[in-house]
């Protein structure tokens, strides 16, 4: 019966939750979903995390390898980070190449990870115009119930904590390599860049500022995924994007960026607990 | 072939005649069409053979490059087979209508010679680690009468059989880089060894029972077939005809089920038996076609038939 | 599974199908051939004029009617006649009407007016009937009709009012060369042998088990019936035979009427196994024999 | 066969392949289910159902999924559907006056017939447009019926012609939960 | 290979640096003598006859119509289904639904190398093998012209891919109320130097596809899958080099190997079902609730229409 009239009705619907101060799905309008974060999980990989935010889950994998830098860069290492989002999370992508929505995800993330500045490419460098590391970083999005950056951000974060680079060796005469893969050095992270995501209603005359959307809230608001993304790296602001939606007021504007704020406490602390919950079983 | 159709009662026809074991052409369940075959047909190609199996009309030729090994496989060379449906075979295959049925062919081909029981990938090694042979196996199907699987597996190992790899004589120079000098003679060519190269059997389920080579009008009527890819025996290949009563057994290197059916597991295993037995006898014909052919070769300068009849 | 039969030829083995049939060979014309002068004669079918010459724009024989030049070619696909004979398989069901193949360059028409519906011929044809149409003739169904109309585009508009056209049952089908059909009065015949041949004008032929004479309506329920019993062993290796048979004479290019088709068979019967015909040398031995009683026929 | 069958406040669970029961006269195979060799088999997990016809005393044994079944329109269902012009009868005079893109409208679909697609039919008095929205008018509003062939906007007092379904409100309720099981 | 533009491409020529750690290159015997140990078990400690617990669950994806998750250890595998849609490019009518199958290796899922994130030639190869697995269990005759959009993702592979995707899809498939006729279940088996390692590890199914030491030793992998009630085989695919006995003796225990993994489907999808009654009853409770309001806009409804 809902659901029909949430079919036949879609608007009228939706407006008859907000107007009562709530969301379709029970939360107020700043509250955030749940968030289950696990590290470790895949063995096959350098490092990995399975992130869940609500139902949007997201599973990141680490790969390293060994190239030469580019001769432009020569002490600069290549940190290329890649999302999928496969026709299997979500109605709205079908198979085959990726569609344009989800190519504006993967360089979104790609730029919010670059801006934040959280990886110095040139501790990747292993011998200077020889020898660099590649981290390939592969979020794939397994479920997509909205606010998907926020979720790939720190799945990737989640998994540079946990990298560990192995032990090279390179004889700069012969250009031979030996790695040793028993002996390995943590992944120098600077800092712990967060994304928050809203989606903007327009009811009546009102805004309202929708926390971590999920994917039918998004169509509600209009436009194609997340509204507005504030991204920040430990207390500052690394990028806002704005995608569609109804316009931000100033005030509106500075309401989002306190949320994001407290918003990125709060999922560090996660982040780092659950970090530090896995050592020991790293350790046997 | 999906566009070809078939009357309700014409289906009937074919299917009470496998089940009396006989069927519209007076073949029973198990008989082969006659078929016939050329090989070296393609001049410009390492090796090339031509098979026709009543309407089904199969060229296959070989052309070989020198590649570099792949990292963990320094000794051994490549394979790679590829297939293309001519427009000519039929209209549905314009542009990329036969990409499909294609795909499927050049991968059962490549399932079927992967493992090394099938076709020994050393033979192709030039130094180790360094330098080997790559085979392109272009496979092009001008004619389709049913039973395009085992025709392209006949014509295939027809072709390698009559592929010639150039002599290269190799010198590892400083800095590991390798020198190869191929050798100017024509004549100076040595030949592969293909005698257990498999062989593929489609196995058509029509009604109860299975039968081999089927026509374009009986494969619309089934919904299952089997093929099954098995080894071929060294002593149909064994130019002296000494009959070794040692023959091996022919071993299954893929094993495929095609269609929208299913099987009970017993008449699975039957089907798989029969497969088997089924290869060794068309392992056996082609054998004798092909040394007989070498044979005549050797007294008399090829002649090419082609095409013309 | 016992030995099966494989039989590898090799091209140097092969036959060459042709028989020699003792006729004077006609002149071949290939596309672009100047036939002659165009003063005297008149533009056909497989003709154009060039240069003031009459050249052939299609490979094969010249005929000629009066003034008018034609070539014929050699393979064509079906060019319909009023009044043949043709079987084709029902390939689309429409609006009304039935779209045929052939063999023609464009799709035949079967009018649902041209059909006697189930319970007799002066029904009116109602809405009813339309959405009945697929359980008359669905997609795949092969029919004998005739030729009932030839349109402007050299399409065909055929009819089934007969009681010897119409749904065919099981059976083989072939496909030849319409050219090799030899135009008779009667296409449909019950050969000796117990079995009947619908030899298209379209070198479509269908071979059947013996059609037991019209049956009286009542009986249509055993009719239905009778329809999806299996046809027996006896009958069958005779339509394989003459399927094989027929087979051998297409391939040494022989003409196919009654007459040649029962000739074959029996000349055939020397071979005990029918698969044995498919074998080119036997398939040449037929068509060779059934050449030899055909020119003995004549010059009787 | 019983295995696993749970009773759960007396529903009985069945999951795709389990044999049901046997097929004859009296006993038919009916959504949910398929027929094979003599038996019913479940072919969706979900509930059984067994339901007795009064006069023909035929059982109907049927497995009803709690899900929304991926299964498409059947003969004789009363379906609501997205209005798309296309798929509906192009021939109809005037179809712009009957229906428009956004509509809801309420239909019942025919026998499939030659073409190969589903045919809705809104012959009938109680079939047509249930919901529309007014040109221009914004989202959400929707248009009242004025009579059986005019609908009224409320906002913005515009009228366009409709194929209105008679539905008095009231049983607007009972109707679309009808929907909802059939869909 | 063609540049993705879609994408972020790392430089072309880079390697994996486990190429240059000591125990890359292992001869077939190294690799052979590791794979078990003298009282014929397994590197994880299974028996040579003994599969891996199943893990699986439905309702993995909120978005799809139908989920599941299967995992075999350490082999991972996700698979959503959606409602049926028209057949893309198609106008003939097709009587029988369609089924389309993608497989796809996550790029981390693979510990010998990163996957590329184009289709290659081995996903299209198991997408082909699966869909050739679920078309007999699937009532296609109920949904003429339409397709149903099987997408699996193997986020981990440890062997048994195709078993573990066919086992998913399966689940998925009956979680989206897609009827089927039959519960399809999958197992794979490996041969090596004649022995059957049951339900293979990735490292197992590398050594059964290398070349042996020995010529004439069966080698290679067999994938059965079946449907229980009916018994039969809906799948079936081998690969290597065996006889006649010894494909048919994997055959056998592979059917026995299917029939063990009935239960644990059977019990999820019962699971499955309860679960859904409950929702059922829940969202009738709030269905009530809602109803009172959408009485309001009734009544609202008809002052309006009374007023006209």
């Amino acid at each position: 019966m809902a659901e029909i009239y949430k079919l036949i009705h879609p608007v009228k619907y939706f407006n008859d939750y907000l107007t009562r101060e709530v969301r379709p799905d029970g939360r107020k309008f700043n509250e955030q979903r749940n968030i289950k974060l696990n590290v470790k999980s895949l063995k096959c990989v350098e490092a990995s995390a399975v992130v869940k935010c609500g139902n949007t889950t997201v599973v990141c994998g680490i790969h390293l390898k060994l190239a030469a830098p580019k001769p432009e860069e020569p002490d600069r290492g290549f940190l290329v980070t890649n999302v999928e989002v496969p026709a299997l999370c979500s109605h709205k992508y079908k198979p085959g190449p990726p569609s344009d929505s989800a190519q504006v995800t993967n360089f979104l993330v790609s730029d919010i990870i670059a801006n934040s500045k959280c990886i110095n490419l040139k501790d990747l460098c292993i011998v200077p115009e020889k020898l660099t590391w590649v981290i390939h970083c592969d979020v794939v999005c397994l479920d997509n119930d909205g606010s998907l950056v926020d979720a790939c951000i720190m799945g990737i974060m989640a998994s540079f904590k946990t990298l560990e680079l192995p032990k090279v060796l390179y004889d700069i005469e012969t250009g031979h390599i030996e790695v040793d893969d028993a002996a390995r050095t943590p992944l120098q992270v600077h800092g712990l860049p967060i994304a928050s995501s809203f989606a903007i209603y327009k009811l009546g005359d009102r805004n309202i500022l929708l926390t971590d959307p999920s994917s039918y809230e998004e169509d509600m608001c209009g436009g194609v995924g997340e509204n507005f993304i504030v991204s920040s790296n430990k207390d500052l602001l690394s990028g806002t994007h704005k995608y569609g939606g109804n316009k931000l007021d100033t005030e509106e504007l500075e309401r989002a960026l306190t949320i994001a704020k407290e918003r990125a406490y709060c999922l560090e602390n996660v982040i780092e607990t659950c970090i530090t919950n896995s050592e020991p079983t790293n350790n046997e | 072939m999906a566009n070809l159709l078939l009357s309700p009662l014409e289906k009937m026809y074919i299917l009470h005649g496998v089940r009396d074991d006989c069927r519209s052409d007076g073949r029973t369940n198990i008989d082969y069409r006659p078929m016939e075959l050329e090989t070296d047909v393609v001049s410009h190609a390492s090796g090339s053979a031509r098979l026709r199996l009543a309407n089904t009309d199969i060229l296959v030729g070989v052309k070989t490059e020198i590649d570099l090994p792949n990292n963990d496989q320094p000794g051994y060379g490549k394979l790679e087979f590829f297939v293309d449906c001519s427009a000519n075979a039929t209209p549905e295959f314009e542009g990329r209508g036969g990409e499909q049925l294609a795909n499927s062919i050049s991968n059962m081909m490549q399932k079927a010679y992967q493992s090394s029981d099938a076709f020994d990938l050393k033979q192709l090694c030039i130094f180790e680690g360094k330098q080997c042979w790559k085979l392109y196996i272009d496979i092009l199907i001008l004619e389709c009468g049913g039973n395009l699987c085992d025709a392209v597996s006949l014509a295939v190992k027809a072709a390698l059989y009559n592929t010639r790899l150039p002599s290269v004589k190799t010198a590892l120079l400083d800095g590991g880089n390798v020198d190869l000098q191929l050798s100017d003679d024509p004549y100076d060519n040595k030949l592969l060894n293909v005698d257990l190269a498999p062989l593929l059997v489609t196995l058509c389920k029509i009604g109860d029972k299975f039968v081999v080579d089927p026509s374009a009008e009986e494969e619309n009527c089934s919904v299952i077939s089997l093929i099954v890819g098995a080894t071929g025996n060294k002593t149909n290949y064994n130019i002296d005809n000494k009959k070794n009563e040692s023959c091996t057994d022919s071993k299954c290197t893929t094993i495929v089920m095609n269609g929208s059916g299913s099987l009970a597991p017993k008449t699975l295993k039957n089907a798989i038996k029969q497969g088997i037995e089924a290869v060794q006898f068309l392992d056996q014909a082609l054998g004798q076609a092909l040394l007989r052919e070498r044979r005549e070769n050797v007294t008399m300068k090829k002649y090419s038939y082609g095409f013309l009849k | 599974m016992m030995a099966g039969n494989v039989s590898i030829r090799l091209a140097s083995e092969r036959v060459n199908p042709s028989v020699y049939s003792g006729a004077v060979l006609p002149r071949f014309y290939t596309p672009g051939e100047v036939i002659s002068g165009m003063k005297d004669y008149m533009r056909g079918h497989g003709t154009y004029a060039e240069d003031d010459c009459l050249k052939a724009s299609v490979a094969g024989v010249m005929q000629k009617v009066n003034k008018l030049i034609c070539i014929r070619p050699l393979k064509n696909r079906y060019v319909g006649e009023i009044g043949d004979v043709v079987v084709g398989r029902v390939l689309e069901v429409q609006q009304r009407r039935w779209k045929i193949d052939t063999n023609s360059r464009l799709d035949s028409v079967l009018q649902l007016s041209s059909v006697n519906l189930p319970g007799g011929e002066l029904r009116r044809r109602s809405v009813e009937d339309e959405q009945m149409m697929r359980q008359l003739l669905q997609e795949g169904d092969l029919i004998s009709a005739e030729v009932q109309n030839v349109f402007s585009d050299g399409s065909l508009s055929l009819h089934t009012r007969s009681l010897k056209y119409g749904k065919l049952k099981q059976g083989i089908l072939l496909k030849v060369f319409p050219s090799l059909i030899k135009r008779r009065k009667n296409h449909f015949h019950n050969l000796p042998c117990g079995i009947s041949v619908i030899i298209g004008n379209n070198g479509y032929i269908w071979i059947s088990p013996n059609v037991q004479d019209v049956t009286v309506q009542e009986q249509k329920d055993e009719i239905a019936n009778s329809d999806l019993q299996p046809v027996n062993q006896t009958d069958r290796e005779t339509m394989a035979r003459i399927r094989n048979c027929i087979a051998a004479l297409v391939t040494s290019k022989m003409m196919l009427d009654d007459t040649s088709i029962t000739y074959a068979y029996e000349e055939s019967l020397k071979y005990e196994s029918v698969k044995s015909l498919l074998d080119p040398e036997a398939m040449l031995d037929v068509a060779f024999l059934t050449q030899h009683r055909i020119k003995e026929m004549t010059q009787e | 066969m019983e295995r696993e069958k749970i009773n759960r406040t007396d529903k009985k669970i069945c999951i795709p392949g389990l044999r049901l029961s046997k097929a004859n006269k009296d006993v038919i195979s009916g959504p949910g289910t398929y027929e094979l060799q003599g038996y019913i088999y479940a072919n969706l997990s979900g509930i059984l159902k067994r339901e007795e016809d009064q006069k023909t005393k035929i059982t109907v044994v049927s497995v009803e999924s709690l899900r929304t079944p991926s299964l498409l329109p059947k003969t004789g269902d009363i379906v609501t559907a997205k209005e798309d012009i296309k798929s509906t009868d192009k021939d109809r005079i005037e179809p712009y006056k009957c229906f428009r893109p956004g509509d809801i409208i309420l239909a019942r679909v025919l026998p499939m017939t030659d073409a190969h697609w589903c045919l809705l039919s809104t012959a009938e008095n109680e079939l047509g447009v249930v919901t529309a929205t007014a040109e221009g008018s914004p989202d959400g509003v929707n248009m009242v019926p004025v009579s059986w062939s005019e609908m009224q906007c409320p906002k913005t007092l515009v009228k366009e012609p409709r194929k209105v379904a008679r539905i008095i409100p009231e049983r607007l309720n009972k109707k679309t939960d009808d929907n909802a099981e059939k869909k | 290979m063609p540049i993705d533009y879609r994408r972020f491409n790392g430089p072309e020529d880079s390697v994996s640096y486990k190429q240059y750690t000591k125990n890359f290159l292992k001869s077939y015997e190294e690799l052979c003598n590791e794979l078990i140990d003298e009282n014929e078990h397994r590197k994880d400690g299974r028996a040579l006859d003994e599969a891996r617990t199943m893990y699986a669950r439905t309702n993995m994806i909120s978005q799809a119509k139908g989920s599941s998750y299967v995992e075999l250890k350490k082999t991972k595998v996700v698979c959503s289904v959606f409602d049926p849609r028209e057949i893309p490019n198609k106008n003939e009518f097709s009587p029988l639904g369609q089924i389309y199958c993608e497989v796809k290796f996550a790029p981390f899922s693979c510990p010998r190398k990163r996957r590329a994130l184009v289709p290659d030639a081995e996903e299209k190869d198991l997408s082909l093998s699966l869909k050739k697995a679920l078309e007999p269990a699937v009532c296609r005759y109920a949904f003429p012209n339409y397709q149903i959009d099987v997408f699996v993702y193997i986020l981990e592979h440890d062997g048994a891919c195709l078993a573990g995707a066919i086992n998913a899809a399966g689940l998925a498939l009956a979680n989206a109320a897609v009827p089927m006729y039959d519960t399809i279940t999958a197992c794979s088996i490996a041969v090596i130097e004649d022995k059957l390692y049951v339900d293979p590890t990735e490292e197992e199914e590398y050594v059964a596809n290398m070349t042996p030491a020995k010529e004439g030793i069966n080698h290679g992998i067999i994938t059965v899958a079946m449907l229980s009630t009916l018994e039969q085989v809906a799948g079936f695919t081998q690969l290597g080099s065996m006889d006649g006995t010894c494909v048919i003796n994997a055959t056998e225990i592979l059917q026995k190997e299917c029939q063990n993994i009935v239960p644990i489907i059977h019990q999820i999808l019962v699971k499955d079902v309860i679960h859904n009654i409950d929702l059922s009853e829940k969202l009738e409770k709030e269905a009530k609730l809602r109803e009172a309001a959408l009485n309001e806009n009734m009544e609202e409804w008809k002052k309006l229409l009374s007023a006209d």
